[in-house]
């Protein structure tokens, strides 16, 4: 029962919502701090530099692809009656998010 | 627990932010490409009417599709429900709008 | 012991067609107020045979088709031993119950391309007459009466076995019917103005046998000992064609639909000879009854114990085909492990309709006042044998007769009438009694039973063979008197107590059945005797009755009245083909 | 039994509401053996104290539905060999449903909801009247089609997480009748229908997870039905709006 492609394609959208939603928070409450002192968002920015928190950008970036895509096959799903290609669609839904953050990725480095 | 008012919300707030979402990112891989510094970013947006009304409305759009979102998430997983889950929804969504307005402010405001 | 006493007005007891249309027509016709309850032994509308039928429903809707035609075809089916009036009733009514299936209850019958309904033939039928939904036909009947009957303010008893009907001290009118609530094992009395019996029959007595599994004979048994006059009770059909899949599985015995055979399917010896058109030279196209004594016959000449029944073969019509034509058939088996599309699976005849019951009026009224029975539980409108798609025709136009004149009775009907005490606590202690005796296997006597039924009052039938069964019958009884129950499992849904009850109902109708068959010197129908092969002076035609009084079985003949039609005559008027059906 | 017998292991879940466990028993392997088969022969001749339900056993009266290794089935029509891993299997009572005891859940939420989604025909003309001619390939009544042979078994609101975690939700067998009713040609029911199905517990709460579709015995399709009410429910919406 568990573990097809469109379970799992609810999941990935549900946990990259929450986590959105949980990030975003916080990004905000950092983001209008360090812009409040110049010296602080460059410190800031600086500190983005970190590998570590690169990853976490990036991160970020793949759940908003990840949970884009997904809210989008939903729609279609929903809205167009695409029964039949469902499948393909959560998959390419995968897809499209890890070529959107791929990209986002390679140029950062 | 969404009736159809609820889900017509999430999934017209998903639909507008769809776009804004593309927009932001391209904003971000072009500013990220060309290392930009804060203080060109800031140029860029301070005192930008655009800049202000794109985010400022990004930020209101978010806070209605997240809220609609974590409360639907929590009455799901966590069982919750009646005033505690109408209080959960509206908390989160003025935690969004009021920490993102305040960014929104000091990015678009000099 | 203490039991839970509940009150109502209009009781109803079973959910098949019968059940369910007695509900609504009740709901209906009943006056503001009234109190209707249906108290079923599994889940309503989830429960018995009504929601099995496949093949479909007779009604003289058809091309060139008339009542008159289907009263016709349904004497001469029966041979001339059926209630005329009753069969009258039901094939005029059926007209009614058809358009009321399908415009208020939500029905949808398979169309023909121009949006008219689609009539087929089954086989003994002069007319393409039988409406269907695929070969589902119950599930949508059943399913939408369901769903009427759930959102009506109608209270629901599920899972209540009835286990007793309990008359007035006088013996003159039922008072109540004594249920035990399954779920929790209790004792429970309800009364009632009006009770519709509509239990369905069932005869699983039988090694093979179709009908769902909660069905076991109940209402027959307890119209028996409450005594009522049961007719017809030799009338056993056995439909040709079981699915045999070993004695371990609830599969043996389940129907490999008709229209197999009526396709082209062959039916092969295990030596792969066919051999149908030695007993009938419609070969496997034979009427259901022909074919099962045909089947039966050679399954009696092997004593290879691993070749038990015939072969069904499809496959020379082409496997892709059979498999595209009957799907849901070829899936069902495909899930058991067989491939009918393409290879060979065993089949046996499998008892599959009870024709005898209970003694009605057209009204479904009986002999007891507030006693009503309708479906497969009444006598009378099948003679000697059954049409296919009379059965669901009989169960929903009767069922609903029956609401219609519950409804109207009630009206002049004042208080609720009180029970026999002494006759509720004897039906307690008999359903008590297991657990008084030392815990035992209740399966291995149903086995027995099933046996014994099957090989001696089975398909064709002798005297010696019956009486032989009736012993055997007794001797299942008494080693059942003295197989018990552990009272530490306690009543609660225990299932082995039902299997228990069940198998005490079967004994009870299993004895009768061989008696009226004793009685029976004849060959109709469903009934056949190897020892009275002939059919008889139709002129001269009787049906069995068959009534307890204490603990005598008593068993007469009774002179069929052919109110309508005399045998050799037809109301069909003059000149009106012999068959409106194209031959194959 | 003989020693050649080969022996599965079978464990089944036995209590009530109120808690239980699960108990294992060694049943002899069979050539056509059911799940229902199996745990028939448990109640038969090794603990007749087990209790489940089943009626036609032939995948037409869905009363036999359970959970077999985590998955609702119709255990009438499932082959051993199609679940048996290892010489083992695990039976429960069927999810999001109420244990009565055993195997046996409380179908009635189930049957509640239903009703509540108004899956049930809506007459506009009586028995008086002939039977309406509407042909095979009518465009509503092909949809209709599509969802008519549920039976009921509840194996797709069993198998569906968001019934799971919001118990007003209709599910989708309630939904999907209500989408067959809504598209079928004869009934007059369409506006009730989509007040029934746009309530709190309404087709909004389906996140599409299909569950219910994969896990369909009759290979019905819920989700593309609740998708129907969704775009129906909506259309009738900015329809009322703008009218309003
Ligand atoms: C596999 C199969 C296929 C068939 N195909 C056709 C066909 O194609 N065409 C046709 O015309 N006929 C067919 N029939 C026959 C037809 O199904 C029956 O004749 C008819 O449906 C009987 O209806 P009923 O309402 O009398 O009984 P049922 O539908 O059997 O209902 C009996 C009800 O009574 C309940 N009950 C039983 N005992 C008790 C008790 N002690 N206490 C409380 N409740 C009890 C049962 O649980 C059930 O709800 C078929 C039968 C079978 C088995
Ligand atoms: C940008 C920030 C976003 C945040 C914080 C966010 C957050 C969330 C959350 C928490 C949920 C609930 C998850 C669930 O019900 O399983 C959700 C649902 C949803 N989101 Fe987003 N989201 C964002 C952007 C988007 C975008 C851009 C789209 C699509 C274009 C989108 C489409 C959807 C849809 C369709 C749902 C409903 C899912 C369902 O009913 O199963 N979201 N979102
Ligand atoms: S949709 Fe399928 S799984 Fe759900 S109840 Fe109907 S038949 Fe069963
Ligand atoms: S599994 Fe449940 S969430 Fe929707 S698609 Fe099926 S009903
Ligand atoms: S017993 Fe009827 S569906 Fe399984």
């Amino acid at each position: 029962m568990r573990r097809h492609p469109l379970w799992l394609a609810h999941l990935l959208h549900r946990i990259s919502g929450l986590a959105l939603a949980l990030f975003l928070p916080v990004h905000f409450w950092v983001l209008s701090l360090a812009i409040r002192d110049t010296d602080g968002l460059n410190r800031f920015l600086t500190f983005t530099d970190l590998p570590g928190v690169k990853l976490a950008e990036f991160g970020l970036v793949f759940l908003l692809a990840v949970h884009m895509a997904g809210g989008l096959r939903l729609m279609a799903l929903e809205h167009l009656g695409w029964t039949t290609r469902q499948k393909s669609l959560a998959a390419g839904a995968v897809g499209v998010a890890v070529l959107i953050s791929g990209t986002f990725f390679l140029k950062a480095i | 627990m969404l009736d159809l008012r609820l889900y017509l919300l999430q999934r017209l707030s998903a639909l507008i932010l769809a776009p804004m979402v593309l927009g932001h990112i391209a904003v971000m891989i072009y500013a990220v490409q060309g290392g930009l510094t804060a203080g060109e970013i800031l140029g860029r947006t301070q005192g930008s009417l655009f800049w202000a009304l794109f985010y400022g409305n990004f930020v209101f759009v978010v806070a209605v599709h997240a809220a609609i979102g974590l409360r639907v998430v929590a009455h799901e997983w966590l069982g919750l429900r009646g005033r505690g889950l109408t209080a959960l929804g509206w908390g989160a969504f003025w935690v969004l709008l009021v920490l993102g307005m305040n960014a929104v402010w000091a990015v678009s405001v000099p | 012991m203490r039991i839970d006493r509940h009150d109502t007005d209009i009781l109803i007891i079973g959910s098949g067609g019968a059940g369910l249309f007695a509900a609504l027509h009740a709901h209906q016709s009943a006056p503001q107020g009234t109190k209707i309850t249906i108290a079923v032994k599994g889940l309503i509308g989830k429960c018995g045979c009504t929601r099995m039928v496949q093949g479909g429903y007779n009604v003289a809707l058809g091309p060139g088709d008339t009542v008159e035609r289907h009263f016709m075809d349904t004497i001469r089916g029966g041979k001339w031993l059926p209630n005329q009036d009753m069969a009258w009733r039901l094939c005029e009514q059926a007209v009614v119950r058809v358009r009321e299936l399908e415009n208020e209850i939500g029905c949808f019958f398979d169309r023909e391309p121009d949006g008219t309904l689609h009539h087929k033939a089954f086989a003994g039928q002069t007319a393409d007459r039988t409406v269907h939904k695929g070969d589902l036909t119950g599930i949508e009947i059943i399913n939408r009466l369901m769903e009427q009957v759930l959102a009506r303010r109608i209270e629901k008893l599920q899972e209540h076995r009835a286990i007793g009907l309990i008359p007035t001290r006088d013996g003159s009118a039922l008072a109540g019917v004594l249920f035990i609530d399954m779920r929790t094992g209790d004792f429970r009395l309800v009364r009632a103005k009006t009770v519709l019996m509509a239990t369905g029959g069932g005869p699983t007595m039988y090694k093979y046998n179709t009908p769902s599994g909660d069905k076991s004979m109940d209402g027959l048994a307890m119209a028996l000992r409450a005594g009522l006059p049961l007719r017809d009770m030799e009338m056993v059909q056995f439909h040709p064609t079981g699915l045999l899949a070993g004695d371990h599985t609830r599969m043996t015995g389940t129907v490999l639909e008709e229209g197999l055979r009526g396709a082209g399917g062959h039916l092969l010896t295990h030596g792969g000879a066919r051999f149908m058109f030695d007993y009938d030279k419609k070969g496997e196209r034979a009427t259901r009854d022909v074919v099962s004594r045909g089947i039966y016959a050679e399954m009696q000449k092997s004593n290879n114990p691993d070749q038990i029944g015939v072969m069904l073969s499809m496959a020379h019509l082409g496997p892709d085909w059979v498999a595209q034509k009957f799907k849901g058939m070829v899936k069902r088996c495909a899930d058991c492990g067989f491939d009918l599309a393409g290879g060979l699976v065993e089949v046996v005849p499998t008892a599959h309709y009870f024709m005898g019951g209970v003694v009605v009026d057209v009204d479904t009224r009986t002999a007891m006042e507030g006693l009503y029975v309708a479906g497969e539980d009444a006598g009378g409108a099948h003679g000697s044998n059954r049409l296919g798609g009379n059965g669901v025709a009989n169960s929903t136009v009767y069922g609903g007769v029956a609401g219609d004149v519950m409804g109207a009775d009630i009206r002049g009907m004042g208080v609720l009438r009180d029970p026999d005490e002494t006759v509720l606590d004897a039906e307690i202690a008999r359903a008590m009694h297991p657990f008084a005796q030392p815990p035992g296997l209740v399966q291995p006597l149903r086995d027995r039973l099933q046996t014994a039924m099957w090989e001696d009052v089975g398909v064709m039938r002798t005297a010696t063979g019956m009486r032989r069964g009736l012993e055997r019958v007794t001797a299942i009884s008494r080693d059942q008197d003295s197989t018990g129950l552990a009272s530490e499992n306690g009543r609660a849904f225990n299932l082995t107590w039902h299997d228990w009850l069940n198998l005490s109902s079967l004994c009870e109708v299993s004895e009768v059945i061989a008696r009226a068959g004793l009685e029976r010197e004849n060959s109709r129908g469903a009934h056949y005797r190897e020892d009275f092969p002939e059919e008889g002076d139709m002129d001269a035609s009787y049906f069995t009755v068959a009534q307890k009084t204490g603990n005598d079985l008593d068993v007469i003949r009774a002179p069929v009245q052919f109110s309508i039609v005399r045998p050799g005559e037809s109301i069909l008027p003059d000149g009106a083909p012999e068959t409106l059906v194209a031959q194959p | 039994m003989n020693a050649r017998t080969k022996e599965m292991q079978v464990s089944v879940w036995r209590g009530t509401a109120a808690g239980g466990r699960y108990e294992t028993f060694a049943v002899p392997e069979q050539e056509n053996q059911t799940i229902l088969d199996v745990v028939t022969w448990i109640q038969q001749y090794a603990d007749p104290s087990l209790t489940y339900r089943f009626a036609c056993r032939v995948g037409m009266c869905g009363s036999c539905a359970m959970m077999v290794n985590g998955t609702p089935r119709w255990t009438c029509r499932t082959h051993v060999k199609k679940v048996v891993r290892n010489g083992a299997v695990r039976i429960g009572p069927l999810r999001n449903l109420p244990v009565i005891k055993d195997l046996a859940a409380d179908m009635d939420p189930f049957f509640d909801k239903w009703t509540a989604a108004e899956g049930r025909h809506h007459p506009g003309i009586s028995r008086a009247d002939p039977v309406q001619q509407i042909a095979p390939d009518n465009p509503g009544r092909v949809v209709a089609n599509a969802g008519i042979e549920c039976i009921n078994c509840g194996v797709c609101y069993a198998a569906c997480d968001t019934v799971a975690g919001n118990p007003d939700y209709l599910g989708p067998a309630a939904l999907q009748r209500a989408w067959t009713v809504l598209n079928d040609v004869k009934d007059t029911g369409g506006q009730t229908v989509l007040d029934a199905v746009s309530g709190t517990g309404g087709c909004h709460n389906c996140h599409s997870i299909g569950s219910c579709t994969t896990c369909c015995p009759n290979e019905l399709d819920p989700l593309a039905a609740i998708a129907g009410l969704k775009r129906e429910t909506t259309r009738a919406y900015l329809r009322g709006r703008r009218d309003a």
